[in-house]
């Protein structure tokens, strides 16, 4: 069972990272007040965004790891730009946040593998991804060397990072504090001198920035190739928002979970102990698992009180 | 006036796709002749569009209703694959004279349904648990157990999906088809329209419909009211669930005659743009549905008779919602406006 | 870019060299895209490469959904739009192949994978005159596969990962075990395949699964795995490559088409051959036969090793030389009928 | 003359109505201007123009006697005007110093936070005003005279020299009512400005210096406070003359109607909230309950109704239990009950006024029939409510509740209550907010139904109220009940002792 274990852990890891940036997205979205359930596409453009800069860039540069990172940052700008689109319809036009995330998550599977066609000739890219690595030192740790620092990916630690940043720009700094403003009770912010419609402007924007960072991850570490989908982890993400009550460390928490969960479903068919299991009682598993865990955790609720309200100033 | 108003909304939705035609070097005004052409040129494509929003029709009606009593109900997908394999195996198994039998599938398609809505229902009334997550979640466990029930029960051709539907266990109808001309409109549309007449006159005119709106709206004035809250919500999850349900049994023994497994039926999430562009009221679900019905059935025409590769017209076909739902906007800002108008008027005077 | 290009030759092949033959060509695309690498893709390449010799212009519908009705619908506006010769890849078009081909008397089509019938519990294959029906011995190619799989990595565990529990994948499945049964009989080979390693996993499309099973196959010793299984494939290459980067021996066996450039790193690649099947040049050669006059309608052709239609890739760098001389001996046996290879389970693995 | 503001000719316009037309209002340093009106006479309109939230049509603002355009609380924040809204503008999740210096951080390392210092800082204005509040507390934990000291240290904080109170004791208990005004004495003694707007004329009376008067959006005038009587205040504002006494013959108690005994109960933090009460109300006759808030009011009043589940004790209703009933059955038995939040519980402020007026008989004929609604009786019925209650609305019964003025919101409430004709008539907190024009007829209506001889039980924070309408008086104190005695026969000095935990010997009277 450890050696399983040991064998699993990296890949589950693996899984969870584009989960959890976009989830984190997502928080900062939703923290300013904006629903985004338009995650999907915007992972979907920041996808296409890598695989297209990486792929051109891996022609003149085959083995160098730059190009990756060019990608990654590519991928970012591409699903912040994309979610200029919903920012503008649900910040300026007030429009139903809902529909217009649904919009995105429409324009972008056909618009990507529209542009993916016509710019490099298919509907499919394939690069050459990250290569995994062990942590130095850290590695050889007992059992959390194993769990956690074989096999990881630099993706995996820029995520990370990224977490860490945004634990702290959200707790720690007027910007945080001012975004969540916005989301709980933006004529507060407003009177405070904060100004709500920029900062959900803002909140929308790393939403699609991460997002398109998670997309990209997904095609840098383990698929490798564009292809037009990713198979609704999007939703998934917006799951694991909820299901982590709208902090980074639930998100962090929820996404791990998912990320375990499906990774031990998925690689059970292999598994001798695990394979008598009837298939499908391990592949609602996660989400059953989820369902349970959601009735022991979900008490109370701290979604931001104003999340999905457009604002308008004169209302009270 | 209103009506006027919603078409000014939806022109300028064209007007977008019309511009993203002209970028991508095509003419706008052939694109949109096909399309329309596609979607109603004869009967037989009239009767497609029809039937193609039939299952758009009653997804987005579900999701209408849940957002009238204060509920997002993202999890049509699961429910409608959920209620159609329910109705499947009544209509595999059971025989009985075809009306009876049809008449039963759509009980027990409904039900189906709403027996998966019912356990998200269950679970925010009793622990709170948000319904976005639960219906997601319900809905990759519709899809895994459908998956496997399929090839173990009800094994067709292919493993993908299930035997057909005997002949009468299935909604078509030929005097439909030949009124159509060989379109595959079928007696789903029927319960489509029904299924939004009777949702129309639950929630405006019932006593229950009252209730339930009433929680959606304010969930404490209900309590003060006497109204039983939780039994409400779970209410209200159930029989949005039955209706996605049913568009389960219009999508699988209607448009289609099996089951196929290993897809998430895509009307689950059509219906909730559906829904949000008919203003969820149901009778704006009809007409939005089938404007949608209109546009899914006539791209592919436009395809064929133009240039423009099939994802451009997806692409289309998302802006056009994009920008429909965004200008919804004037219209509602435009009543606003009016009726505060005509309010202050009165009170002033 | 040359994206652009395959749309110009649907006004019936402006480009000026090609004849203009008198009929256009439409394909209605499976679920996926036309970029599958499976049957949708090589359909695809098959027409343009048509449309490029004959002139044929060329059209693909992409249908909203997998229902009859909708790929019904697309034929239909195929039809309407003046594009009689249609193509349609896998078995999910048998019904409304077998609608269509009675609807429009004057239109051609072309079933790859599958045979139009109504539909109903135990219905006969119905090929009308103007439709043929294309098979392909899969259990032959992914025989083949197998044989040349032992010969080059002589000893070892192989592993199976197929996508949905279709009869083109099984029977693959199959061939690729009676492949490694033969050799290791015959061939002095010792490459066994476990029942713990032969699944399906359940989509064509989990790329993270792909990955995951693959992993959990090589770090349990498997060092080839066959993948045939779409986009869940596609996460078993990538791993591969991963591990082969690493500086691991491990290898995949593609499917459908040459996936050699799937698993490139460096100037290496971890697929070690691949079960191909020849759809592209079962729909040129239909569209070809059509321009000559000789469309076979009313057939029902099985495309095998002994037609050229499955086999191995032509080129294959990880094959040694006396490797593919040996597979050679086997091929002229497969089509000389010395050997049948069996496209039932029998008492393989699932 | 020596002003910190002055609004000029100030226009303000919307869709269909004026709310602001050619207003002056001239505030003196180191003065409390109370600013009086009607519900919906345009007062919180003129100030969110100060505040910079709205943009007037017309009309001069000077600061200092510079003319200045305010384009937005930020700019007013610099000209040094603050606001306390009507609903404090607090978010609740967070603390108290995160709540102050939103919008204008301490940093430190310039990019990070620095709570530390400003909650010192904090601290120190809290001390220098004796507002005693605790910088780190949670909003939501707090009450809620506590977070309007906060909203007052969010303007200090910023260093504003003018402050605005909008209604600010709309929701304050009477010891909270006095803390307040001596705060804004400290205020205006360390040279700031205050402009004040409340319905209470005892309040103006109390703490202000002088007192613009506006009425449908138009300057009255503006007077001296100390030379001017209540009643010419009043007349001025609604434009006739209000009485503030109610007229009231005396009761003639008949049977009892309710009888409360022993009963306990938790409140939602599992704490005896109330603790072995006892009361009667027999029919005739108006019990008023007295008590600071927060005393258990809440708790008793849920648990008659049955919003709230008792722990133990009985609650009679004309001699039958009604504690196991559903909610929906005891108002079927004869409760009636004006809820302390009327958009909370109060209204579904999305339906119409036809919805609203049948919340809890929908389900009853004549209203429905075979669960389809009656829409013809529906609006016959909210027609005669709005009649009998002179509820004004846009239009009428197809109103949405939601743009009714809190005043007509709560008249629509009692009279639908009232219209239910209960033997019991529970009314919490029936006028918070409204002007003296609406009070007095709320209270009206009130006695009417006591003389009608019905049981009416009343909780107010105001003692003027308790006093003016009761025929007894219960005072509750941390859950207990301290006495009860007649309202002819007491005053605000006892019952405040009483209130405050001291006993009087009598059980009940
Ligand atoms: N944003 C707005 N849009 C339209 N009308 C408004 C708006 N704000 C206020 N009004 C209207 O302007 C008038 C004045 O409202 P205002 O809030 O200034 O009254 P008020 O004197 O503060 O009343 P109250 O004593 O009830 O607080 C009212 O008739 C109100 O309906
Ligand atoms: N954005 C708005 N648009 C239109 N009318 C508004 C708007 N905001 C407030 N009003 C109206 O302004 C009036 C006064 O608003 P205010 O918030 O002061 O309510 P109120 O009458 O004092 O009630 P309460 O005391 O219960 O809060 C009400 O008639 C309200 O409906
Ligand atoms: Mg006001
Ligand atoms: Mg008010």
């Amino acid at each position: 069972m450890w050696t399983t274990l040991e064998q699993i852990f990296p890949y589950a890891i693996v899984f969870t990272i584009p989960l959890l940036i976009t989830a984190l997205g997502a928080l900062f979205s939703e923290r300013s007040g904006v629903v985004n359930i338009g995650l999907d596409g915007l992972m979907i453009v920041g996808s296409f965004m890598g695989a297209f800069v990486a792929s051109r860039l891996q022609e003149q540069y085959p083995n160098d790891a730059w190009v990756l990172w060019v990608g990654l940052l590519a991928a970012m700008a591409a699903g912040m730009l994309f979610s200029l689109l919903h920012a503008f319809a649900s910040i300026n036009l007030s429009a139903n946040q809902i529909i217009s995330g649904t919009a995105i998550n429409l324009i972008a599977g056909a618009l990507t593998i529209f542009l993916a066609r016509n710019m490099t000739g298919s509907g499919n890219i394939r690069i050459s991804t990250f290569a995994p690595f062990e942590v130095p030192l850290l590695s050889s740790i007992p059992i959390i060397g194993d769990l956690f620092f074989t096999r990881t990916y630099a993706v995996t630690w820029f995520v990370l990072l990224i977490l860490v940043i945004s634990t702290i720009a959200l707790y720690k700094t007027p910007f945080g504090m001012r975004l969540r403003a916005c989301g709980e009770h933006p004529h507060a912010a407003e009177a405070a001198g904060v100004r709500v419609q920029s900062m959900r402007y803002v909140g929308v924007m790393i939403s699609g920035a991460f997002s398109g960072l998670g997309g990209a991850a997904i095609l840098m570490t383990y698929s490798g190739e564009f292809n037009g989908n990713v198979s609704g982890l999007g939703f998934l993400a917006l799951a694991s928002l909820i299901f982590g009550q709208w902090r980074p460390l639930g998100v962090l928490a929820a996404t791990f979970f998912f990320g375990f969960a499906s990774t031990v479903a998925n690689v059970s068919q292999v598994i001798p102990s695990l394979a008598v299991i009837p298939p499908v009682v391990l592949k609602v598993f996660p989400y059953v698992v989820t369902l349970i865990a959601l009735v022991i955790f979900s008490k109370s609720s701290n979604a931001p009180k104003a999340v999905g309200e457009p604002f308008d100033s004169g209302k009270r | 006036m209103n009506m006027i108003k919603s078409l000014a909304a939806v022109l300028l939705g064209l007007a977008a796709g019309a511009l993203l035609m002209a970028l991508t070097g095509h003419n706008p005004a052939e694109g949109y002749k096909f399309l329309f052409e596609g979607g109603l040129k004869n009967p037989e494509r009239i009767g497609n569009t029809l039937a193609t929003a039939t299952p758009l029709i009653l997804t987005g009606l579900s999701v209408a209703f849940a957002f009238r009593t204060g509920l997002f109900n993202i999890g049509a997908a699961g429910q409608m694959l959920f209620g159609g394999f329910c109705a499947t195996a009544v209509g595999h198994l059971v025989d009985l004279p075809r009306a009876v039998l049809l008449l039963l599938m759509v009980l027990v398609g409904f039900l189906g349904g709403a027996l998966w809505a019912l356990i998200p229902g269950i679970l925010k009334a009793r622990y709170n648990v948000h319904e976005v997550v639960s219906t997601i979640m319900m809905n990759w466990i519709a899809y895994w157990t459908v998956f496997y029930a399929i090839p173990s029960y009800f094994k067709g051709g292919s493993e993908t999906e299930s035997r057909q539907l005997p002949a009468n266990a299935l909604f078509h109808e030929n005097w439909l088809s030949e009124l159509f001309q060989g379109s595959y409109v079928n007696l789903g549309f029927f319960i489509a329209i029904i299924s939004v007449l009777i949702t129309g006159f639950l929630i405006n005119r019932t006593t229950l419909g009252y209730e339930l709106k009433a929680v959606g709206f304010n969930r404490h004035a209900a309590e003060y009211a006497g109204i039983a809250v939780k039994r409400s919500i779970v209410m209200s999850m159930f029989i949005s669930g039955g209706i996605a349900g049913l568009a389960g049994v219009a999508q699988y023994a209607g448009n289609a005659s099996s089951i196929q497994i290993g897809i998430l039926p895509t009307q689950g999430f059509d219906g909730i743009a559906v829904a949000l562009l008919g203003a969820n009221a149901p009778l704006g679900v009809l007409v939005s549905a089938i404007f949608f019905g209109l546009l899914y059935s006539g791209r592919g025409f436009m395809n064929a008779m133009t240039e423009i590769p099939p994802e451009i017209a997806d692409s289309i076909i998302a802006i056009i919602i994009y920008f429909a739902a965004t200008s919804i906007l004037i219209d509602r800002l435009y009543r606003k406006y009016k009726s505060r108008r005509a309010a202050n008027k009165k009170q002033g005077g | 870019g040359c994206g652009s290009k395959p749309e110009e030759g649907a006004t019936g092949g402006a480009g000026g060299e090609a004849p203009k033959a008198s009929f256009t060509v439409g394909m209605v695309t499976d679920a996926g895209t036309i970029d599958d690498k499976s049957f949708n893709q090589g359909t695809y390449e098959g027409i343009e490469r048509a449309n490029k010799d004959f002139g044929t212009g060329l059209k693909y519908q992409k249908p909203a959904g997998t229902t009859e009705a909708e790929y019904t619908k697309e034929i239909g506006n195929l039809y309407d739009a003046g594009y009689k010769f249609i193509v349609t890849p896998g078995f999910k078009f048998e019904t409304a192949i077998f609608k269509a081909q009675e609807k429009y008397k004057d239109a051609k089509f072309v079933l790859i994978d599958g045979a139009p019938n109504s539909g109903e519990p135990d219905a006969k294959p119905v090929v009308a005159d103007n439709t043929v029906s294309i098979f392909f011995a899969e259990q032959e190619s992914g025989f083949l596969a197998g044989v040349a799989t032992a010969l080059q990595l002589k000893e070892g565990e192989a592993g199976f990962i197929g996508g949905i529990q279709i009869p083109p994948v099984q029977k693959f499945n199959w061939g690729f075990q009676q492949g490694l049964n033969y050799a290791n009989e015959n061939l002095d080979t010792k490459v066994e395949i476990k029942k713990d390693n032969v699944v399906y996993q359940g989509t064509f499309d989990n790329v993270a699964a792909g990955g995951q099973l693959a992993s959990q196959m090589y770090s349990n010793g498997v060092k080839v795995i066959f993948a045939a299984a779409g986009g869940v494939g596609v996460g078993a290459i990538q791993e591969a490559v991963t591990r082969a980067k690493g500086g691991d021996e491990v290898w995949i066996v593609g499917v459908d088409v040459d996936q050699y450039n799937d698993g490139v790193y460096g100037d290496k690649s971890v697929v070690l051959t691949s079960a191909v099947k020849k759809i592209d040049q079962a729909a040129y050669d239909m569209i070809k036969a059509e321009t000559e006059g000789k469309f076979p309608g009313g057939q029902t052709l099985t495309l095998d090793a002994k037609s050229d239609g499955v086999g191995l890739p032509a080129e294959n760098p990880n094959l040694s030389e006396e490797v593919l001389k040996q597979v050679d001996e086997v091929l002229e046996k497969i089509k000389s009928g010395e050997i049948t290879v069996s496209a039932e389970q029998g008492d393989l693995l699932p | 003359m020596d002003y910190v503001v002055e609004m000029e000719g100030i226009r303000k316009e919307f869709p269909g109505i004026v709310a602001n037309d050619d207003i002056t209002l001239q505030l003196q340093k180191g003065e409390i201007h109370a600013l009086l009106g009607e519900n919906g006479a345009g007062k919180s309109t003129l100030m969110s123009i100060l505040f910079g939230m709205y943009q007037p049509d017309r009309g001069r603002i000077r600061v200092k006697g510079k003319e200045v355009r305010i384009a937005n609380p930020n700019v007013a924040n610099k000209l040094g005007i603050g606001m306390v809204h009507q609903h404090f503008k607090l978010v609740e999740p967070f603390t108290v110093t995160e709540n102050i210096i939103l919008g204008s951080e301490t940093r430190k390392f310039g990019l990070f936070l620095d709570v530390k210092r400003a909650a010192k800082r904090v601290g120190e204005l809290s001390k220098q005003y004796g507002l005693n509040v605790d910088p780190y507390a949670k909003i939501e934990e707090i009450s809620v005279g506590m977070q309007q000291r906060v909203e007052i240290l969010k303007m200090l904080y910023r260093d504003a020299e003018v402050l605005i109170f909008d209604e600010p004791t709309a929701v304050l208990t009477p010891q909270e009512i006095l803390d307040l005004q001596g705060i804004m004495k400290n205020l205006t003694n360390e040279g700031k400005s205050i402009i004040l707007i409340t319905h209470k004329l005892k309040e103006i009376k109390a703490v202000a210096d002088r007192c613009t008067v506006i009425r449908r959006g138009k300057t009255i005038g503006t007077v001296q406070v100390a030379e001017t009587s209540r009643e010419t205040m009043a007349e001025m504002m609604v434009g006739r003359s209000v009485s503030f006494k109610v007229d009231k013959k005396e009761s003639h108690p008949g049977e009892t109607v309710l009888e409360v005994s022993s009963l306990t109960v938790k409140n939602s933090k599992k704490v005896d909230a109330v603790k072995s009460f006892n009361l009667n109300i027999c029919a005739g006759e108006i019990v008023g309950i007295a008590g600071v808030d927060g005393n258990g009011q809440t708790e008793l009043i849920e648990a008659i109704t049955g919003l709230h589940k008792a722990e133990s004790g009985s609650v009679l209703l004309n001699g039958k239990p009604i504690e196991d009933l559903s909610i929906r059955q005891r108002n079927e038995s004869g409760i009636g009950h004006i809820p302390e939040d009327r958009h909370k519980r109060g209204l579904v402020l999305d339906y119409t006024l036809e919805e609203n007026m049948i919340l809890e008989v929908y389900n009853r004929p004549p209203y429905s029939k075979n669960g389809l609604l009656k829409p013809g009786v529906m609006r016959k019925h909210a027609e005669h409510i709005i009649e009998s209650f002179d509820v004004r609305s846009g239009s009428g019964g197809r109103s949405v509740v939601r743009s009714l003025s809190g005043g007509n919101q709560q008249k629509a409430i009692i009279g639908r209550e009232v219209e239910r004709d209960p033997d019991l008539l529970i009314a919490v907190q029936p006028t918070r907010g409204l002007d003296v024009g609406s009070i007095e007829y709320i209270h009206r209506r009130l006695v009417e139904q006591r003389d009608k001889g019905k049981a009416v039980l009343l909780v107010s924070l105001e003692l003027d109220e308790i006093l003016n309408l009761s025929d007894r008086i219960a005072v509750i104190n941390n859950g207990e009940l301290v006495g009860i005695v007649h309202a002819a026969e007491t005053n605000e000095q006892e019952l405040g002792l009483m209130m405050a935990g001291y006993g009087k010997e009598e059980g009940s009277a």
